[in-house]
């Protein structure tokens, strides 16, 4: 069978084979993740807007400034940052074929990740402890929304880390593995870059 | 078969592909070139600059944002058609949610 | 990784090497299924990745769709033929037109779209699947469950009610009580995600997967036009989420967004939904208008006029959508400055539509022109969408959607635009295609029967529908009384509309009759232009046996006529010579992606977890178990099967993946 | 043979929407006959456009036409047409024309947008609010609180602020002006001012639930003479019925049954405190109309039902006298008190702990109907 031989040959190349075969030489699969990145702008965009939009409608309740604690956000705000140069770091060991630091690397940025759900979790018990609920008002409503669907975006890209820490110790990567992580890696840093933005527009930028 | 056609050919290819690919000490230092700026960014937040604050804190925005973009996302080594289309996203993003938001407060209130 | 998945493709001897070669690793430790295998019977079709078959039972499904909606169209119409309709009650009949849009825009033009172009994109680009297959499973199966899903809400408790556009607060669970409404908006998020994933997986394939030598500017009309489509959905769907979410969370979580009460502005839904819905529009029509540039040509025996022009109207069409939602708001209170803004920006939209409209008429010039069915959908498209467009055009001046907005007016402008521009070019495409979809020819005799009675049901039904529209007869109005002269039209309208179900009919018997009939389809029935028609009716599995190189635009006109000593073109050789040469050079080895469970079973977990999400929290969280589990199943099942992970029980039968003669 | 089928269905269609249209004679609603300087700025605006759409519409119609009958393949014609592939300076010729066509219609368009939404100086001021599925008109500085029926002086420029209690409504007189919606949490204006008395017809025309279709409105234009009579009457509070007649009895259901959300100005309690209506707790939108001058209005219940017998009384449009006894249509307001519901439908059960909107079904019995149908009557 011609599929033995292929993937006899490919030990030694453990670059993006696909990829080469198509029309443009790109990848199929980083296309579609920036596709998918252009595509989840929109969806960001309209949940920033939303809070801007709400972001001073709270009646008598409780409004950003009573809530917000700069210094524990700023801390998880940095922690996110140095993921961001974890997952960094494992690319490029992928891309080496280091599969040691590779699985290091990525095992962090996983770990990096959680500690910021995490702090977003202690943070929501806060606010809900201060009287700030998710129907409080439209203020609290539309903040839960848009950190809150971007602490999934970070759990999901948790759970992907994770996984792919996990096969890549058990060797079992169809494929190659240096372009799976780079995938994860464009996730995980637009995941970054919509914190960036949040962090600016929702704690720092006074209301 | 013909394996070793193919090959030589993704062999080509990939030298073709060997595009700058920044050592690690260059992410490195992005990093905390990125960390200054977050760090200014708090600090603008405690002094009250009114709206220049404001702006400041947009273009140190903009600036993280590109830069992990480029170099974290490796947009700048990488094709152009990938940056078309993350950019054409985050371009209609930003149309069509500013100018929504806009016609919020020009709505005349008589 | 859910994405690491390259179909063996492009250039025919190489595709052993796209296969991920990890592939030969044991496959019973690869997940928790076997593959299926089988090549026939359901099987073959409920988890095939084939995006021929895809295209098929996207077809099949939006078809049943749309006899639905139009059932809802006709129910709408019985209650409307006279004033003080009794046949439905309030209730019944605000369901009733909103499930109709709801099914018309989403579960059946969308959908018939993707039908189309997961069936002729692959095969016009030169490409033996798309780039993903199993997506585009995922993405059939999230279709049809989340369409289904829409509509059990009609047993239990009702449908939704708020109209198509669904304007906050009235869907709120103060107002809209049942269930209906959470139905709609988790349904339409489902179906949300089936086109999202289509989206990015056609536009990759279009990126990707053309034959040697088709570079984007010799792309068939069709392909281009699903192209701009895709970039609009890929952008525009994420918006309805948000919208969606917003509801959903308001609905089931008690979320303020749209509480009044708390401040809400209900505005913020508008802009949303609109944002989103405007460039939706033009995701119904572009297809049409693609299959229209496809068959206009064909049948004027002449390439299509301005190919260059059509292609960028379209894409200009598709950027220029963004600007213009708020056209939709002129009354809703939004300020003379931002409705003087989005006035102008919509005038400026009609100008690309012309350029297509004057280049179609500039095909037919000099032509020579056979009248078969498809062509004459097409021409009826031209002049139908035109009347369309042009009263949309008398929209766009602001003062006057005054008087018209969310009267009959604009309900005759958007029902001009979509029967007789979207529908029309889903037929012509019917058509067209037949033949090379089933290798059967529909009858043109009974197809011509349909034509006409399509031409005068559409025009008796939302002809009137101006004139009332411009007397005053507002929309959305489950009675009108006497006395204010809508009577007589609105009872023409009704009886239009029984015209057109005549018109559907008719199509239906064809369909039979053709199902009946023999296998009679020429290779090469109309004499086309494009690759889609350089192989077998229907296509082989593998669509071609040896990868074309183009080297124009209507390469496959080119195979077939040369010009001679005089500079006149003829024929030099017929398809059937064609083929013959292209099975003489077969690809050695290619390798399809094998059938997969898990886009079914994924897809049905996540309708489950939707319907958890409204009635039980347990079976949400199973649900949702199910979907984790299901895309690491997904995972380390790789795209493609080698030979020892086939079912032995029908190794024997299904030999099928060494397709290499077919 | 096509061809004239195709020429015959389409421009007919066409012509006849054009024609047809503009000379329709029983169209209360028709916004081709406009009778105030607002819908006539619009109608000025949107005809001659239409005759451009027209023109555009018959023009492509023609050469695709044309292409049918001139370029039809002709049997035994076996030779292949001249393949062009286009032609630039067509294109772009073509482009500019329906550009500068657009160009031109530009100023009017804007022109006209602005001069019917611009504040005019001196104008009278009513705020306009919608709810389920009724109108409330209050009118500022005059202490005036009435429903459905607009009344308006002729020849004045009326400025309206709309807004609504519960979902987007919207307001429209299509003889006197465009639409706007009455969106709750925020005011829209809109202007309206018409030419000389008469009585206006209107339809709420933004979805708004299961009693959309039966949201109607009126505007009622008098002369300024008149005007001021109906203003002064509407100040006036309700006079008591005199005590044990069937009135009487039926203002004190009135006050058990009604009170809570209908105000009439004027009306006591026992100890002689002024009742006022309060917003029900359980009313989604918390009001419901004002029924001082119930009688001074020729129509009920959100404009679906007549108050006024049809025919009797004819009095010539633009001075109505409200409706008298002898013309009130009772048995509509007697079933209407009898179960709500049951005559427009609206969610209205009463029900402890779920909110409701439009009136419910107060199971009154006969007798107390009669006596309410009798009190009604002296709401003039
Ligand atoms: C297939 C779908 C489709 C398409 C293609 C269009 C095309 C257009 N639509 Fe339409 N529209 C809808 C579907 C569509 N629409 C729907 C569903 C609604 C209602 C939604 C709802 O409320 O439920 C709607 C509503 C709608 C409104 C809101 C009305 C209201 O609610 O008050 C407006 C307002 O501007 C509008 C404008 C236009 C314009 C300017 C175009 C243009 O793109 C048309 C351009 C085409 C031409 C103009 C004809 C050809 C051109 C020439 C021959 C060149 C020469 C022409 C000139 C110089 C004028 N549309
Ligand atoms: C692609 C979109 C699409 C299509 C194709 C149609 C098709 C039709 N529509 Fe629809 N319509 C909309 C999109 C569409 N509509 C939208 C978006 C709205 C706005 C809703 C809102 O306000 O929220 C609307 C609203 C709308 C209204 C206004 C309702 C109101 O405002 O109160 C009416 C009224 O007549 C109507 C009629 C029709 C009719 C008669 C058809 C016909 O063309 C239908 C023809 C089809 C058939 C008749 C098929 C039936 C066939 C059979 C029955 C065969 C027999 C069956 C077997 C053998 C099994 N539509
Ligand atoms: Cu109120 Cu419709
Ligand atoms: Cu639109």
């Amino acid at each position: 069978m011609a599929d033995v031989a292929v993937a006899h040959d490919s030990e030694h190349h453990t670059d993006d084979h696909g990829a080469h075969h198509t029309y443009t030489g790109l990848s199929n699969n980083k296309l579609a993740m920036w596709l998918f990145l252009g595509s989840d702008c929109l969806l960001f965009g309209g949940l920033i807007s939303v809070y801007m939009l709400y972001r001073g409608r709270y009646q008598e309740g409780l409004g950003p400034n009573d809530v917000y604690d700069i210094v524990f956000t700023s801390v998880s705000s940095f922690v996110l940052l140095i993921s961001s140069l974890t997952m960094v770091l494992a690319v490029t060991a992928a891309g080496r074929n280091d599969v040691r630091r590779t699985r290091l690397w990525l095992t962090t940025t996983g770990l990096l990740g959680a500690t910021f759900v995490g702090a977003q979790v202690f943070e929501f018990t806060g606010f809900y402890r201060k009287g700030l609920g998710f129907t409080t008002s439209l203020f609290s409503s539309s903040f839960f929304t848009l950190t809150g669907f971007h602490g999934v975006h970070v759990t999901i890209g948790v759970i992907m880390l994770m996984s792919l820490a996990v096969i890549t110790m058990r060797g079992r990567i169809p494929g190659n593995r240096a372009e799976v992580v780079e995938l994860v890696g464009l996730y995980w840093h637009f995941v970054d870059i919509v914190w960036i933005v949040i962090f600016t527009l929702v704690y720092l930028i006074p209301s | 078969m013909t394996t070793a056609v193919e090959h030589s050919e993704s062999v080509s290819h990939e030298q073709a592909d060997e595009h700058a690919h920044p050592k690690d000490s260059f992410y490195v230092k992005i990093a905390l070139f990125l960390a200054i700026l977050t760090g200014l960014e708090i600090a603008l937040s405690y002094v009250h600059w009114g709206s220049l604050g404001t702006y400041l804190l947009f273009a140190l925005m903009i600036v993280k944002f590109v830069s992990v973009v480029m170099f974290f996302m490796h947009l700048r080594f990488d094709s152009k058609i990938f940056g078309y289309l993350f950019w054409t996203g985050l371009g209609l993003a930003l149309t069509v949610y500013v100018a929504a938001l806009a016609t919020f407060q020009m709505f005349s209130k008589n | 990784m859910a994405i690491i998945e390259s179909t063996p493709q492009t250039l025919g001897k190489t595709l052993e090497l796209t296969a991920a070669p990890v592939a030969v690793t044991p496959p019973a430790t690869l997940g928790l299924l076997r593959r299926p295998m089988s090549t026939t019977g359901w099987k073959s079709w409920v988890f095939t990745v084939d995006h021929k078959k895809l295209g098929i039972m996207y077809g099949v499904s939006a078809f049943v769709f749309f006899v639905l909606g139009g059932f809802e169209a006709l129910l709408i119409r019985i209650q409307l033929a006279r004033p003080n309709g009794k046949f439905l009650s309030a209730d019944v009949y605000n369901q009733m037109f909103t499930m109709h849009a709801t099914t018309m825009v989403f579960l059946f033009v969308m959908p018939m779209a993707a039908a189309f172009a997961n069936y002729f994109v692959p095969l016009q680009i030169g490409a033996r699947d798309v780039a993903f297959p199993r997506i585009n499973a995922l993405g059939f199966w999230l279709f049809l469950f989340g369409a289904i899903f829409i509509n059990l809400s009609w047993l239990l408790g009702g449908a939704a009610d708020g109209g198509w556009f669904a304007y906050a607060p009235n869907t709120g669970t103060v107002f809209s009580p049942t269930h209906g409404m959470d139905f709609w908006a988790l349904g339409l998020q489902i179906t949300g995600i089936a086109s999202l994933t289509g989206a990015i997986n056609l536009i990759v394939t279009v990126i990707n997967m053309r034959a040697p030598g088709m570079t984007m500017m010799r792309m068939p009309v069709f392909t281009w036009m699903i192209m701009v489509i895709q970039f609009l959905l890929v952008f525009a769907i994420p918006v309805i989420s948000v919208a969606l979410f917003l509801l959903t969370f308001s609905r089931l979580y008690g979320a303020t967004f749209f509480d009044t009460q708390k401040g809400a502005d209900p505005l913020l839904w508008q802009h949303l939904f609109w944002i989103f819905g405007h460039p939706e529009v033009y995701i119904l029509i572009l297809p049409s208008f693609g299959i229209v540039s496809e068959v206009l040509p064909v049948f004027s025996k002449k390439p299509l006029f301005g190919y260059n022009f059509v292609v960028f109207s379209g894409v200009a069409i598709g950027f220029m959508g963004w600007g213009v939602w708020a056209h939709h708001m002129f009354a809703s209170g939004i300020g003379p400055i931002s409705v003087t803004v989005f006035a102008l920006t919509t005038m400026l939209i009609a100008i690309p539509t012309g350029v297509k409209i004057v280049n179609w008429v500039g095909t037919l010039w000099g032509g020579s022109l056979t009248f078969s069915t498809a062509m004459l959908f097409a021409i009826g498209l031209i002049i139908e969408f035109t009347i369309g467009g042009l009263s949309g055009v008398t929209h766009a001046l602001a003062a006057s959607d005054m008087q018209q907005t969310d009267t009959y007016y604009i309900v005759a402008h958007f029902h001009y635009v979509l029967f007789g521009g979207a529908i029309f070019g889903i037929m012509s495409g019917f058509y067209y295609w037949w033949p090379k979809i089933f290798g059967r020819m529909l009858n043109e005799k009974l197809g011509k029967l349909h034509f006409w009675l399509f031409v005068a049901g559409t025009n008796l039904t939302f002809g009137p529908m101006h004139i009332v529209g411009l007397q005053g007869q507002p929309r959305r109005m489950y009675l009108y009384p006497d006395g204010y002269g809508f009577g007589f039209w609105n009872l023409v309208e009704s009886i239009g509309a029984f015209i057109i179900a005549t018109g559907v009919l008719v199509f239906i018997i064809n369909v039979v009759r053709t199902a009946r009939g023999p296998a009679n389809a020429p290779l090469d029935p109309w004499d086309a232009r494009s690759l889609e028609w350089l192989t077998t009716s229907p296509p082989k599995e593998h669509n071609f046996d040896a990868i074309p190189h183009v080297h124009h635009l209507d390469e496959f006109f080119h195979q077939k006529y040369a010009e001679d000593e005089n500079g006149n073109l003829v024929k030099v050789k017929t398809a059937e010579q064609l083929m013959a040469e292209q099975e003489a050079a077969k690809d050695a080895h290619i390798h399809l992606p094998s059938p997969s469970y898990w886009p079914m079973i994924i897809s049905f977990a996540i309708t489950m977890l939707a319907l958890g999400v409204i009635y039980s929290l347990p079976l949400a969280i199973a649900s949702a178990v199910v979907v984790l589990a299901g895309v690491y199943g997904w995972l380390l099942e790789p795209s493609v099967a080698d030979d020892s992970d086939s079912d032995p029980a029908i190794h024997g039968s299904s030999d099928g993946k060494e397709l290499a003669h077919g | 043979m096509k061809a004239k089928l195709t020429k015959a269905g389409l421009v007919a269609s066409l012509a006849v929407g054009v024609l047809l249209t503009g000379c329709a004679t029983d169209a209360p609603q028709d916004t081709w006959q406009p009778e105030g300087y607002y819908a006539r700025e619009i109608d000025n605006l949107q005809r001659p456009v239409f005759y451009v759409a027209g023109i555009v519409g018959v023009i492509v119609t023609a050469a695709v036409l044309y292409c049918v009958i001139k370029f039809r393949a002709r049997a035994g014609e076996e030779v292949v047409p001249h393949q062009s592939h286009g032609n630039t300076k067509l294109e772009i010729g073509l482009t500019l024309l329906s550009t500068l066509t657009l160009v031109a219609i530009v100023p009017s368009s804007v022109g006209t947008l602005w001069r019917v939404t611009n504040k005019p100086d001196n104008a009278m001021n009513v705020t306009v609010i919608g709810q389920q599925w009724w109108w409330e008109y209050q009118y500022d500085g005059m202490n005036i609180v009435t429903a459905n029926e607009l009344v308006i002086p002729e020849k004045t420029k009326i400025r309206l602020r709309i807004t609504s209690r519960d979902v987007i409504h919207s307001f429209w007189i299509p003889k006197l002006n465009g639409k706007r919606d009455a969106v709750p949490n925020r005011y829209h204006t809109l202007n309206l001012e018409s030419d000389g008395t008469g009585v206006y017809d209107g339809q709420c025309t933004e979805f708004c639930g299961l009693s959309h279709a039966n949201m109607r409105q009126k505007a009622v234009v008098l002369s300024d003479a008149d005007f001021k009579v109906w203003v002064a009457n509407q100040q006036q509070n309700a006079a008591q019925p005199p005590a044990a007649t069937m009135a009487a009895k039926g203002e004190e259901t009135f006050i058990a049954q009604c009170v809570r959300c209908h105000q009439v100005n004027g009306l006591q309690n026992a100890n002689g405190e002024p009742l006022q209506s309060q917003a029900d707790e359980q009313l989604v939108s918390g009001a419901a109309p004002n029924l001082t001058h119930l009688m001074s209005r020729t129509t009920f219940a959100g404009g679906t039902f007549n108050l006024k017998n049809e025919g009797c009384d004819a009095t010539p449009p633009g001075t109505p006298t409200g409706t008298t006894l002898e013309c009130l249509n009772r048995s509509q307001l007697e079933a209407w008190l009898r179960n709500a519901p049951e005559e427009k439908p609206m969610y209205a059960i009463l029900n402890d702990d779920k909110k409701y909107r439009g009136m419910p079904n107060l199971n009154l019995t006969e007798q107390q109907i009669d006596e309410l149908v009798a009190y009604l009557a002296t709401l003039k």
